[in-house]
């Protein structure tokens, strides 16, 4: 179920607002099943925003970002129209993308 | 003490609208047991039975103060005639709310989860309101009586108010005599933040 | 349409709850803020849309969907049924909930086996849903804003209130707990945690009408019938079976209680 | 990038990369590369040492504008915001999320590509009360902003 992404962006002016949910358990690692079984740390590493193919925004996360994380940005320079993807990769080589178009 | 579902309600007539034997066989059969957490632990004593009534209706008043009676002379005062044990352990079961629940670990000890509905040391700020503040406990005094008083109302509290909503910390062994006593001292012990506070 | 009495019933409480304002018993005002950055951003939209999935996916030695379900409005009907729910079924001759409804679908017109759809009903940690967590969200979204109008007309149904009254105020367990003992009055709250009163209208509804939710201390969507179990674990009582005649009859106490206010799940809990 | 304990070398290996991101951002388009990640920022175990990580201690700034709630339901999930006031606090290329007391301070790391607004938010996990940082970084160095978070036991089973 892990690797779906809702993006939404829309235009206030000249700025893009880019807000996105991403489906991710953000495992730390650190926690420990019922049967007191460590559960393995499974998290976000790097997200990736890009505008029309250009990346407007790059993060590294560890995994004190929250479950089903959300991200907010802003860019500059979009248009009605425009294409804005969300990507990410995980610590285990998992990645996940979405893409959207700017309202 | 335990007596079966069945015959605690068969003692009340009934539940509301609900036959006593149809509670029992829902219950019963709406449960399983789980961990260390059996189903005995749906079996009514004669006190719980008698506050169980549906929108917290007072009953009979000559039963009611048979039960007060009856949890006055159940209350087991300490051994050695020590009230106090170490507040800063008191604080700790204070914090606690863990203990009894399946999900447990039934190896560690209880907790009295006071702050869920009490205020305590003042620079807690969650802390719940289904009882009164007990900040500045110590300051309502520090007589034997006063001691022996909430001494008994942790053992059981309905020795003093039946059917109140406050779990029976001795009688029902949810806390050791010492974690009672460490409590006690977070209650009255000048150095302990609910009478201490620092400015 | 069906029971239009219990609708007529339902509107009427629309009415007063419009007039007496919303309620928001359980927003206690020091989580203003720290609700208010949430927006709208809620995960259990995920959750939403992956029920839809589950119930269109043909599952169990019948390879069958949950298209014919009845969930009381006729076969696959979806739209509103969560809202009328818990109700008396002729077919089992029981009232049920929406998750033994469910448990029953899948049963019937899949072939499950019941120890299959028992196994995990709920997440457990570090999980990221469940099959019956998700479907319950969908259905719940599908009745976003229409009036909670539980049935009242059967017997069996009228037997399922005073059953979930009766069991509301039963204490048992080491701590004398009973749901009345943190349910039971305006006002409270446990530590921070503000405490719908749920034998009143306005208590009974904010808490009805937001579950399922999802909860952010533990990254699922949770369901009613899970709250329910969840209660009973803090009472100290044993593991309460979903989908049992207990949750039914508690949720049907609180559907009825709560009945003419509007549905707003899946909502956001802590 | 290995945990690097003393300020110095991490300084060093920082400005390094740095400069490298430097040089990547200024291209246009899909030439753009992705920083290295700080590794020993993120593994360190104590905000000095995560600052340590990379490479300076960061001065107070009024040019961040960082939105915390004073008090959060739960610490499992904490919604934050952080703006720069770009008058006062020009040219910034990373924002980091920490929370003192987690077992690993820091949270987030994000490289504001030319043309895009130093802003971010998010949620993170705060494992108890603490002081949260938004910290900033140009040109000039490093520059944060702190605020509490009072997070909040619950229940009647906890």
């Amino acid at each position: 179920m892990a690797g779906k992404i809702r993006i939404r962006a829309q235009l206030d002016g000249d700025t893009c607002e880019v807000k996105a949910l991403m489906r991710h358990p953000m495992e730390t690692g650190l926690r420990k099943d019922q049967a007191g079984e460590p559960i393995p740390a499974n998290y976000i590493e790097e997200v990736t925003v890009t505008h029309n193919d250009k990346v407007v925004m790059h993060g590294y996360w560890g995994a004190a970002v929250s479950a089903n994380p959300f991200l907010g940005v802003r860019f500059a320079g979009g248009e009605a129209g425009d294409k804005v993807t969300v990507s990410w990769r995980g610590n285990t080589g998992e990645t996940g993308e979405g893409e959207t178009t700017i309202r | 003490m335990k007596i079966t579902i069945t015959f605690v309600l068969w003692l009340a007539g009934c539940i509301g609208f609900v036959q006593a034997e149809d509670m029992s066989s829902a219950l019963n059969g709406g449960f399983k047991a789980i961990n260390q957490v059996g189903l005995d632990r749906l079996e009514q004593d004669t006190l719980q039975a008698f506050c169980s009534k549906p929108r917290e209706e007072p009953g009979d008043a000559a039963v009611a103060a048979e039960l007060r009676q009856t949890a006055l002379a159940s209350v087991v005062l300490p051994g050695n005639g020590e009230y106090l044990g170490s507040w800063e352990r008191g604080q700790e079961v204070a914090n606690n709310g863990k203990g009894l629940q399946y999900s447990d670990n039934p190896e560690e000890a209880n907790g009295g989860n006071c702050y869920a509905c009490h205020q305590l040391d003042p620079a807690e700020v969650a802390y719940g309101n289904l009882g009164p503040s007990l900040t500045n406990y110590g300051a309502r005094g520090q007589s034997d009586v006063m001691l022996e008083y909430t001494w008994t109302k942790l053992w059981n509290t309905h020795a003093y108010n039946v059917c109140s909503h406050m779990p029976r910390f001795g009688a029902q062994g949810i806390l050791t005599e010492q974690q009672l006593k460490d409590v006690m001292a977070f209650l009255f012990d000048p150095d302990s933040p609910v009478n201490n506070q620092a400015e | 349409m069906p029971n239009s009495r219990i609708i007529n019933v339902a509107a009427c409480l629309v009415a007063t709850v419009m007039l007496t304002g919303p309620a928001h018993a359980d927003e206690a005002g020091i989580f203003d803020e720290y609700r208010a950055m949430f927006g709208d951003d809620n995960p259990a939209i995920f959750v939403i849309e992956e029920g839809e999935e589950f119930w269109f996916a043909s599952q169990g030695p019948k390879q069958a969907t949950l298209e014919a379900c009845d969930l009381g409005l006729g076969p696959g009907v979806v739209d509103g049924a969560y809202a009328r729910l818990p109700r008396y079924f002729e077919d089992v001759d029981r009232v049920m909930d929406v998750e033994a409804r469910l448990r029953f679908c899948m049963e019937e017109l899949q072939g499950r086996t019941p120890e299959e759809v028992d196994d995990r009903p709920y997440s457990l940690r570090g999980d990221l849903g469940t099959e019956m967590e998700a479907l319950v969200a969908w259905l719940a979204e599908k009745s976003r804003d229409l009036p909670i109008a539980p049935g009242q007309e059967h017997d069996k149904e009228r037997e399922a209130y005073s059953l979930g009254e009766a069991v509301f105020y039963y204490r048992a367990g080491p701590h004398d707990f009973s749901c009345a003992t943190c349910h039971g009055q305006e006002g409270m709250r446990i530590r921070l945690q503000a405490l719908p009163d749920l034998t009143t209208h306005e208590g009974a509804a904010v808490a009805y009408s937001g579950w399922p939710a999802y909860r952010i201390s533990e990254g699922v969507v949770r369901t009613m019938g899970w709250r329910m179990r969840a209660c009973f674990r803090q009472q100290r009582f044993p593991l309460l079976d979903m989908g049992s005649d207990v949750t039914v009859a508690l949720q049907t106490y609180l559907a009825v209680t709560a009945a003419g206010a509007p549905m707003a799940a899946p909502g956001l809990k802590r | 990038m290995k945990v690097e304990p003393i300020g110095g070398m991490a300084r060093r290996e920082f400005l390094k990369v740095g400069a490298l991101i430097a040089a990547a951002v200024a291209l246009p388009g899909k030439l753009w590369a992705a920083a290295t990640k700080p590794d020993a920022a993120f593994a360190a175990t104590d905000l000095n040492a995560t600052f340590a990580a990379l490479g300076q201690t960061p001065t107070e700034s009024a040019g961040i504008i960082f939105t915390t709630p004073d008090i959060a339901e739960n610490g499992a999930v904490v919604p934050i915001k952080i703006e720069v006031d770009e008058a006062v606090l020009s040219g910034v290329s990373r924002l980091y999320v920490m929370v003192e007391k987690n077992p690993n301070p820091m949270a987030a790391m994000f490289s504001v590509v030319e043309g895009s607004k130093p802003y971010i938010e998010t949620r993170v996990k705060v494992a108890q009360t603490c002081n949260l940082y938004a910290v900033a970084e140009n040109e000039e160095g490093f520059f944060m902003v702190s605020k509490e978070t009072k997070v909040t036991l619950g229940g009647c089973g906890g």
